[in-house]
């Protein structure tokens, strides 16, 4: 028997095995403009992420190939976090000492922008407060799922992966 | 309430009762279902039977291929007498 | 426990009525099931079991289980989680096997209303629904029946995107693609479609084949056709531990329908049990309506489900707790705690492993089977295939049975995806089409792509496994 | 001591084998199928003295004799009781009929008698009494659970020591001049042979077959199978159709609960000759033909549901009466039931084993009236009244 992932064994997938996987965009790259990561890391027959990419920057011979996206053909649309049936896609973007992740959201209630919400892990534990800076509501999106930028510390930009909403 | 492991909830079979069956030397599902009635309750033997074949496979080295599925019977669910018979009936 | 808001989805009540709970009067809505207006009220006992007077309640609330068994309106053994609401209903606790009513009147014996066509479809889930679009577009007179309110089968449950490419409504949520398919449904004439109608049995009559069929729980149909589509789809595998029939633990199916469809909190802390995709979906779709699911357990030493569905319930803080399985549940009348413990490579116990959660309720998303019982009642040879989700019947590749005319299509083939049933039902509605001499040649092509496309779509490390199955299955046939 | 192969294992097969091994015969038994597959586990489970010729009437008494001891006697809970069967008169004509052979059975030590259909509502507190005029009613008859019945008797056969072989098919009966010498076998594939004194054939709707294996002519005894069916309700609470009810000028329709689970049976007249010996294909005919009487013996059976409907043999004969004894010297015949085997078989089982060992036996069994060879000689007996 084949060894198992670990991720497959936790439910979860560190940054560590995920650029094991795909390449992790560069410094540069990751400053310019939002850039596409799929945390897609298993072969399973789905391809709305390819179909839709208006740039041609998913690359995926056949459906149940990975996604590997061309960084810089990447525009940074956010299309791909919009359409993912997984919720697997995200969008990094480093600003100064702040990260901005892009991602779905399809709980209520649907944060407002400019709201400090609580940051989440991969495993759901809280590691902080941040900021809602751009919310794409359900109406608004290409598929269905309203989608929100959140700025976290530049550390966590591969941690914070979920954002929990409290209000009084 | 005692910790027992349901088979088939219909007539209260336990894993241990389907596993004593067969520690007695009845091994057929067909007799095993007769004997303590899976399968004839009013599930029709849904839930159950999977289980019986699991717990025979397991406990006889059977595989699961092996062991043919009592046969299902009209009607698959159960239907009112009076349907049956004045059909058409609003 | 009625949920006002959703994400995803819109619940719209029917008029509000009061029915009676062993006289205590009850809110409930029209179009709900009694069952589903007694937990929105929080009653969980539904009877106590003819033997044990061990307390029962809802289980699998589609109708097969008969956990739910009540007396209603003074009739025994009336399965409350398919019956609908009325009026002033009274409903009391079955205890064990019941009496029938003293005084009645014999029922009048009449003819059964006869519905005729050309192909008889089973099941308006995806396989049925795609079944019945291409027989019909392939010149076919079409009879669908569903023992549903609203047609999608399961799709309606479903609040997450679909899988696989953009023909196949990749993207597309489950209720969303439900709707889409109904709408291509109804611009068609030759489609007649019965709803709440439920198939108990096929009987051959020559060339003819008759679905016996009960409408609304009270009328009897008599559909008469040359071929027939079974896309009935699959039920819930149960699994044995210590009190795995105390109320409060549930096939996952049934929260799906109570949430779901009726817009009802099972509960407020729940176990899962399985890490395969419906105990994953099932775990995003709780904490969609609110409810906090404490922790999934799953036997196998890793998720059985796509990743991307685990990482989804992981980042909302949901332990997957792999190599554990349930011991017990624990409780009075209902749940209160579930204790599971970790499980060794030999599958056995370790000692001192136990952890407790409480919880109100558990959920069972331990695999499904295929719904095989009209297969196998009418004669179509039946093969244990472990791949495919245990006993299906024997097809050939345009998904014709061992009982000529009989076509098969979706989870009743075969346990998969929506987006595979799709596609064998495309096929079985052509092929079905075809051999009635219905459909000219050309037709062919278009079943050939439908092949093609799932061919595509099991390429994959999770499809292979089906198409192992397949294989097996096609064996068979040609042995 | 010798050896005796038994065909069949359904009830009358089991049985023989364990009267046999209990007067200490060497026994090996075998079922193609699982032991009761055939007709004894899709029986409606009645069991009744109220026959209308003395044959039947005397061995059935001496059979529910051995009945009520039966439980005892094989250490086992078989589900026996006497339930009783209510015959119920529909006209003047019927009554007087019921009346003749309530004097007959009488005549034999049979308690039936007359009653009037307000004793008839308290035997049965659901029943429909407004379309009958009376009623015959024997207290004595009953029901058994033929699932238990049929393994109590082989595990004490196998306590005995017969070698008790299911999913095991005969294939031959080697025959020299007017003996049987040996019966060849075939089990998962593998043929075998083994050598016999004496051979009974008791596989009822089969029995033409094995028959033929013995080089006798195979409609020596004409048995035909009809297909019998049955449809079944949930199980309900015991009590509420205790005995077996049956008007017999509405087709021999039928009802009766269910000894074990309270679920009631519901049986009929309507039947249709098999199409070939695996043919239990239930018909919708059927189902609907007998809940339209079912619902006017007891109409609250209209509130309960079916969840079953099932087919089993009548191995019928010409007269309806079965072929009790000896076809060769040392072959031997009990078949052709025609729906009676369950009912009957502690008393043929007793009576064949007596009579392949001794040549004789103390049970009340009419040889003459039974003899296999009554056919080809043409002389049919009275048709055995049918039901359940």
């Amino acid at each position: 028997m084949s060894k198992i992932p670990a991720y497959l064994q936790r439910g979860y997938i560190t940054p560590e095995e995920l650029f094991s996987i795909i390449p992790k965009p560069s410094e540069e790259r990751l400053r310019k403009r939002p850039v596409a990561v799929p945390e897609c890391p298993q072969e399973i027959p789905c391809a709305p992420c390819r179909e839709i990419c208006p740039t041609g920057a998913i690359s995926m011979p056949t459906p149940n190939d990975l996604p590997v996206v061309d960084y810089e053909k990447c525009i940074g649309c956010s299309l791909c976090v919009q359409i993912c049936p997984g919720l697997a896609f995200f969008m990094v973007h480093y600003v100064g000492d702040k990260a901005r992740i892009t991602m779905p959201h399809e709980l209520l209630p649907v944060p407002e922008r400019g709201e400090e919400v609580v940051l989440l892990n991969k495993v759901g534990e809280p590691v902080g407060m941040g900021k809602v800076i751009t919310v794409v509501p359900r109406e608004k999106s290409k598929g269905d799922t309203p989608i929100i930028v959140v700025e976290v510390p530049i550390e966590l930009a591969w941690d914070v992966r979920a954002v929990k909403v409290v209000r009084e | 309430m005692s910790g027992k492991k349901i088979v088939c909830r219909c007539n209260d079979v336990t894993v241990e009762d389907v596993e004593r069956l067969i520690d007695s030397g009845i091994t057929d599902i067909e007799e095993i279902k007769r004997l303590l009635r899976i399968g004839m309750g009013p599930c029709q033997g849904r839930t159950c039977i999977p289980i019986v074949i699991s717990i025979l496979a397991r406990k006889t080295g059977r595989k699961p291929e092996g062991i043919p599925l009592p046969k299902a019977r009209v009607p698959i669910r159960p239907v009112r007498v009076e349907v049956l018979v004045g059909g058409g009936d609003e | 426990m009625r949920l006002n808001e959703h994400p995803v989805l819109r619940f719209e009540h029917g008029r509000e009525i009061t029915i009676y709970f062993e006289g205590r009067p009850i809110r409930a809505y029209e179009g709900e099931t009694i069952a589903t207006a007694l937990h929105a009220a929080g009653i969980r006992v539904l009877n106590y079991s003819p033997n044990e007077k061990r307390p029962r309640g809802l289980f699998c609330a589609i109708g097969k289980c008969s956990s739910c068994l009540m007396v209603v309106n003074g009739i025994p053994n009336v399965r409350t989680c398919i019956t609908l609401v009325e009026d002033g209903m009274r409903i009391e606790r079955q205890h064990g096997r019941a009496k029938l009513p003293r005084e009645a009147k014999p029922p009048e014996f009449r003819d059964a209303k006869v519905v005729t066509a050309d192909i008889v479809i089973i099941g308006g889930g995806p396989a049925g629904l795609m079944a019945a679009i291409h027989a019909a577009d392939a010149g076919a007179r079409v009879v669908l029946l569903d023992e549903n309110h609203m047609l999608g089968g399961q799709l309606v449950k479903q609040t997450h995107k679909f899988f696989g490419k953009r023909e196949q409504f990749a993207g597309v949520r489950g209720v969303e693609i439900a709707r889409i398919l109904e709408e291509e449904l109804k611009k068609r004439e030759n489609i007649e479609i019965f709803l709440e109608t439920s198939a108990v049995g096929i009987f051959q009559e020559g060339d003819e084949k008759l679905v016996l069929a009960v409408r609304k729980n009270r009328e009897l149909l008599e559909f008469r056709g040359r071929a027939i589509v079974v896309a009935t789809g699959a039920m819930e595998k149960m699994i044995p531990f210590e009190n795995n029939d105390l109320p409060g633990i549930y096939g996952a199916g049934a929260i799906q329908t109570l949430m779901n469809t009726y817009g009802v909190k099972p509960g407020d802390r729940v176990l899962i049990v399985g890490a395969g995709n419906v105990g994953l979906i099932l775990a995003y779709q709780l904490i969609q309506a609110g409810v906090e699911v404490k922790a999934i357990v799953e036997a196998m030493p890793k998720v059985g489900g796509y990743f991307v569905h685990a990482a989804k319930v992981r980042r909302l803080g949901v332990p997957i707790l792999t190599r554990h399985t349930i011991l017990r549940a624990e409780g009075k009348e209902k749940v209160e705690r579930a204790v599971v413990a970790q499980l060794d490579e030999n599958w056995q116990v370790t000692p001192g492993t136990e952890k407790t959660f409480e919880v109100d309720v558990i959920a069972l998303a331990v695999g499904l089977r295929p719904s095989i019982e009209l297969l196998h009642q009418v004669g179509c040879q039946i093969k244990y295939v472990r791949e495919l989700g245990g006993h299906v019947a024997v097809r050939d590749e345009w998904m014709e049975t061992t009982v000529r005319g009989i076509f098969i299509a979706g989870d009743s083939a075969g346990i998969e995806e929506a987006t595979t049933a799709m596609l064998e039902g495309k096929i079985a509605g052509i092929a079905a089409a075809l051999r009635l001499g219905i459909a000219n040649e050309s037709w062919v092509k278009g079943l050939e792509t439908a092949q093609r496309d799932l061919d595509e779509f099991r390429s994959g490390p999770f499809g292979r496994h089906i198409a192992d199955g397949i294989r097996k299955i096609l064996a068979e046939v040609r042995a | 001591m010798s050896r005796i192969a038994v065909i069949g294992g359904g009830i009358i097969g089991v049985a023989t084998a364990y009267e046999l091994a209990k007067l200490g015969e060497e026994v090996i038994l075998f079922e193609k199928n699982y032991f009761g597959s055939g007709s004894t586990f899709r029986c409606a489970t009645g069991i009744r003295a109220q026959f209308t010729d003395e044959a039947n009437i005397r061995l059935m008494k001496y059979s529910i004799e051995r009945w009520e001891k039966l439980g005892e006697e094989l250490e086992a809970e078989i589900g026996f009781r006497h339930s009783g069967y209510l015959f119920l008169a529909t006209s003047e004509e019927e009554v007087e009929a019921f009346k003749n052979n309530i004097n007959l059975q009488n005549r034999f030590g049979v308690s039936t008698r007359l009653i009037e259909m307000d004793e008839a509502r308290e035997i049965v507190p659901i029943l429909n009494t407004e379309p009958f005029l009376a009623g015959a009613w024997n207290p004595m008859d009953g029901k058994a659970n033929p699932f238990k019945t049929l393994f109590a008797y082989l595990a004490k056969a196998k306590e005995l020591g017969v070698d008790a072989r299911e999913h095991t098919e005969v294939i031959g009966v080697e025959r020299e001049g007017d003996e049987v010498k040996a019966v060849k076998f075939r089990s998962n594939g593998k043929v075998e042979s083994v050598k016999v004194d004496a051979v009974l054939n008791a596989s009822n709707a089969w029995a033409p077959l094995i028959n033929e294996m013995a080089g006798l002519k195979k409609d020596l005894i004409p048995i035909t199978p009809y297909k019998h069916q049955l449809v079944k309700t949930e199980p309900l609470k015991e009590g509420q159709v205790e005995p077996l009810v049956c008007p017999p000028s509405w087709n021999d329709s039928y009802v009766i609960q269910d000894g074990e689970d309270g679920g009631i049976i519901c049986g009929s007249g309507i039947e249709h000759e098999a199409k070939s010996l695996d043919d239990y294909e239930p018909t919708y005919n059927f189902l609907r033909g007998v809940l339209r009487y079912a619902v006017k013996i007891i109409p609250a059976i209209r509130h309960a549901h079916i969840v079953r409907q099932w087919a089993g043999f009548y191995a019928k004969t010409p007269d309806k009466n079965p072929a009790i004894g000896r076809l060769l010297d040392n072959f031997y015949i009990a078949a052709g039931f025609s729906g009676h085997g369950f009912m009957m078989a502690p008393a043929v089982a007793q009576a064949m084993a007596e009579f392949m060992t001794k040549g004789k036996s103390k049970v009340p069994l009419d040889w003459e009236w039974y003899d296999p060879y009554r056919f080809e000689r043409g002389e049919l007996r009275s048709s055995a009244f049918q039901i359940g």
